[in-house]
């Protein structure tokens, strides 16, 4: 199967749906004739125009408010932002007004947006253009919150989202723009709210989403050099969650790890957690793991960034100790 | 501007339907009957019916915490209102939103909003769509004078006159946000000198005269409908009553509370009516009482309606 | 001792600060001459005139800003917004900036500012006033969350909030306002980051905060009257959070109930139950309960909102479900 | 207006840091030596350096993205500034910050700013304090054309009115936000447009001709310190480099950069300085010859300091 990078990914899915769908558009800061900042929007203004790919002022409360109203009233805006990390301006728009329009309103519209976002550290790019804020939004019910791990995923999944009919926030991890993988010719979908297994296992379960699976399954694999088998659960989505896909895989290992890139407190992470010593206690033969940023904002060193962040040893050394318990 | 007669009679329909409606919830808000909070629009009148009569039935509106007028202006029934007031089954969004969050689409009403500003960027978007979509329908925003110092205002207005949105600001200028008098807020004069600051025109009108607000609206919409782009209307008003009911009036000078409210929108717009041969009297007398049984039958269907099932609390979230 | 309410206990700690302390001043809507929203700056403009009672205009994205420049450069705001629901609107100035400046800047300035703000339902006042977003700014490194559940703990920790050299977030709930309780004379203040016991017990541990204690002591109360000792755990602050009280709680009990007024997904009650399955999880003799909000929007009509918040015996009968377990 | 001969000499040096800072920065970070992302000030020096030059020490600046010239003008070191740059533990946060977050109370830098327009109430908030702290000190935000179409823009400015803060609004417009024509995105000419609508004096100065942007800063400043309130000025510039390092110039006709680097704001200046013998061409050079002694040792030192200790990490974050 031929091999594209997960930035291909996103942009072939966007221009799939906008063939498909001349309600589809795409919003955002430089995101037409200059291709947007990370190249997700590529070559979409020549192939569909000013009309549906519109460059926007550095306005997110506006411009995603405006995306908000437009999907209420007939179009399927993809909104991107150029970093996750100022989804605080318009975060308004997502909590009280997109999340809960249709609910408040008693089923009589819908908010069918997509909001794109890169999330995530490791490029020295400091403390407020590193974050990785899903935690905070798959608190709100009404959004629903993917991060997709492989080209693959990111195609299928952003292609579900586009067709949805509800606001999806679509978070795409930096590191993992350029990394390569197979997708295939032919048009696909992966429904929004399942799990994915990327490796399967037989003695520890890692709960992992976004860049954390490539560590994961890194790590995974080093261990498998020494006969420990993990099994690496891609959540994909983080709201709705995949309880099911969890909990199988843990009734399976008997022992988790959960590996995120964020903070700890009150997190996907936490989640996992609070579903398995609700829902799977007695399963469980070791104390649960969490392998997380630790409790500062990302430092811009390098130096200080690594150790800030979860690296494939933290990961290594956390299936080790629910191994030992 | 030539107004036709028949809308000419639905402006004073209107807004009679907007004052025996505030003044029927205001009455059964303090008997208890209405749960939660309600933001009356009395003495507002003339600002939704002026500008809702130059709307076409499928133009979009987005209203405010204040929004019964708005609501009731764009065409709704005051059946489903009251009963959404009520926290009734059969309101237009089930009990799910009550007084500060009732929408119905098939009107263009994409819903009133408990946020400050919160609606501004929603009808600009609207009007995006419109124009994208060249449905040729045009949004109006609905706020207050509060709302223009928050950054959504400014965003949205340079939104639209970037993009010439098909869309028209109405800044509901009555003095006050909750206690605060606007002018210990602001230091321009009129919210409409806002304008020039995004290359819009801007317009301060008697926000009492309904036919001074049609009018501006009318040029207001028409331009936006012919793809010249958005206008910030400010219509100076005043509410009769304090922010919510329940709030005692300890900041506005009763002097102030008592002129505004000799100049209230209602009695010279039927008196000029009937003087200009419009309507008769009794014509006025009868379309004051059709409105009044209006507003009695809507508190009969609201009381008499059931309340929704609990668990219908889980449903209407995902579409 | 005399007892007073729970916003004449907000009026009181605030103005002996600012007796006090001259650089502790007053911002926010309303709160001048009218003396707040909920009444809690009554008679703070008559006591400390118009330069250190600031009525502020619909700007929360300035006026917490604001707040946050003022407090780098040698003021003490305390900051109210109305209604703590449209905190997503100066939410890049909490998350972004007050929460980060310390730490990225090296430790070369601080963000003593406090941000007071009603939260909870149970009022049929719908989606958009209703909300308590505490756990999406627990998740936050640099910011402590505080809720307070009695008049008495009110006063001590917003004394000590307004005394901390970082930024707090203060979260009074609506129904507690009137609710009246002993609070001393003399001058006392409370340590944020530390739980209290509100009842002692032997059987179940109920961890809660602010409203839901008084839910949770109701439902204790009964329970007793059939014999069942729970011990009510009240967190008071939820960021920090005191892992060793919540720990030490579940221990004896070996039984852990979360009562928490909003939704489940990533929030508090995730990180309580994480935290007890990373640190207790030999000790638990049953899986954790959560009782939280459904997953949807507070809906208005009060039959709706009953049905989605918790209720008294929602924390009985999960007292009952872990008994059992 | 007069200018005091030392200030003027001040003005030349502070451009010929900022210049000179930028260009080594441009090649290290080419060279790969410093991490991240950098986003160049070359060809705004002017701006930076004639309002910095009206303020006092302990005046506070707020910065952006674009910083580097904000935090020399205001004073700093750039020994530590370079280190902070390379992530080191010398640098003046530790090597927790880098170009983008650079701050140091100390000398009034109140931070660079990743959040465009972030700083903008930041500022306001810090000139609140100066004016209830009767101190005497002036705030100064700086941010870009792009910043305007940001809400905290207008609630800023709006405050800052309503509260007649010391605060002193510079918009550096260079006509892009990143890849983005301001004429796209903003339909009035010139941003200082804007200040009418807060009721504050806005003045377009060539941002390029520091004696501009110095008289037009220091009469803002003076009024602001005087408790008249603020003032939005615009600084027309340009960026000679793209928005960050690394970024292709797709957007900009080659014309347009050419014709701006022609008009690049140092070299007339000296030119200036020396006719009217305010400098001689000696001293000019020797004032060049030293910052760039400077920005060498800088360099030295941020390559021969350490790195941070990994642990050091968890410090810093509470107070
Ligand atoms: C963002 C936000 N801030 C504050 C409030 C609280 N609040 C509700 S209505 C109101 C006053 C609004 O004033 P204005 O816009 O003039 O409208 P009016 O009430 O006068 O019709 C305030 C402060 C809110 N609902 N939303
Ligand atoms: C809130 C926010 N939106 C977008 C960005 C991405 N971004 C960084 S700088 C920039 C352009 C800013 O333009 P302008 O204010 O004119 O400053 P300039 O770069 O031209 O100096 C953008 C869009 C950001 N950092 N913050
Ligand atoms: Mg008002
Ligand atoms: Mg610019």
């Amino acid at each position: 199967m031929r091999e594209i990078s997960f930035s291909q990914a996103i942009v072939e899915a966007t221009a799939e749906e906008m063939r498909r769908d001349p309600t589809v558009c795409v919003w955002g800061l430089d995101i037409g004739p200059y291709g947007g900042a990370f190249g997700c929007t590529r070559g979409l203004y020549e192939e569909f125009g000013p009309e549906r790919v519109i460059d926007m002022p550095i306005s997110e409360l506006g411009y995603v408010g405006m995306g908000v109203g437009a999907a209420a009233t007939g179009l399927r805006p993809v909104v991107e932002l150029q970093f996750s990390d100022w989804i605080t301006l318009p975060s308004d728009t997502l909590i009280n007004q997109a999340s809960k329009m249709r609910y408040m309103f008693g089923g009589v519209l819908s908010v069918p947006m997509v909001l794109r976002a890169p999330v995530g550290g490791y490029l020295a790019a400091a403390g407020q253009h590193s974050n990785s804020f899903e935690s905070m939004f798959a608190h709100i019910p009404g959004l629903k919150v993917v991060l997709p791990s492989t080209p693959y995923d990111a195609k299928g999944l952003l292609k579900s989202a586009i067709r949805d009919n509800n606001t999806v926030l679509f978070f795409e991890h930096k590191k993992l723009y350029e990394t390569k993988g197979p997708v295939p010719e032919e048009e696909y979908t992966i429904p929004i709210g399942k799990a994915d297994i990327k490796r399967p296992g037989t003695d520890v379960t890692i709960v992992a989403y976004a860049f954390m699976v490539r560590k994961s399954l890194a790590a995974a694999e080093q261990l498998a050099q020494e006969g420990i088998s993990v099994e690496v659960v891609d959540l994909r989505t983080v709201s709705p969650l995949d309880e099911e896909a969890i909990l199988t895989s843990v009734k399976k290992t008997q022992r988790l790890v959960i590996v995120q890139e964020t903070w700890r407190r009150c997190s996907v992470g936490a989640e996992v957690a609070a579903i398995v010593a609700e829902q799977a206690l007695d399963y469980l033969d070791a104390p649960v793991v969490r392998v997380t940023a630790k409790d500062v904002p990302i430092p811009f060193s390098p130096v200080l960034e690594n150790y800030v962040l979860p690296q494939e040893a933290d990961i290594i050394a956390a299936v080790r100790r629910v191994l030992r318990a | 501007m030539e107004i036709p007669r028949e809308t000419l009679v639905l402006m004073l329909e209107l807004m009679l339907k907007i004052r025996h409606f505030e003044l029927r919830v205001k009455d059964l808000f303090a008997a208890g009957e209405i749960p939660g909070f309600v933001h009356l629009y009395l003495g507002q009148e003339a600002v939704a019916a002026g500008v809702c009569a130059t709307l076409n039935k499928d133009d979009y509106i987005t209203s405010t915490h204040r929004g019964h007028g708005h609501i009731i202006a764009k065409g709704a029934d005051v059946k489903y209102m009251m009963a959404e007031l009520y926290g009734k089954a059969t309101g237009y969004n089930k009990g799910k939103g009550g007084s500060q969050h009732i929408a119905w689409p098939g009107l263009g009403i994409l819903g009133a909003n408990g946020i400050v500003s919160g609606g501004i960027p929603i009808a600009t978007g609207a009007a995006m769509s419109a124009k994208l979509r060249k449905s040729g329908q045009v949004a109006v925003a609905f706020f207050g004078d509060g709302a223009s110092n928050e950054g959504a205002f400014h965003e949205s207005l340079n939104l639209a006159a970037v993009f010439d949105l098909p869309v028209v600001y109405v800044c509901e200028n009555n003095l006050y946000g909750v206690g605060t008098r606007q002018t210990r807020v602001r230091k321009v004069e009129n919210v409409a000198d806002r304008a020039a600051a995004y290359g819009m025109p801007g317009q301060t009108v008697d926000g009492n005269d309904v036919l001074a607000v049609y009018r501006a609206a009318r040029e207001a919409v028409d331009r936006a409908r012919a793809g010249a782009g958005p206008t910030l209307i400010e219509c100076q008003t005043y509410r009769w009553r304090t922010h919510f009911e329940g709030e005692p009036d300890t900041y506005r000078p009763p002097e102030e509370v008592e002129a505004w409210m000799r100049r209230e929108p209602i009695a010279p717009y039927r008196q000029y009516l009937i003087e200009q041969g419009i309507l008769s009297t009794r014509e006025a007398e009868e379309i004051e009482q059709h409105v009044i049984v209006q507003v009695n039958d809507a508190v009969e269907f609201a009381r008499n309606s059931p309340f929704p099932a609990p668990e219908t609390a889980l449903e209407d979230l995902w579409a």
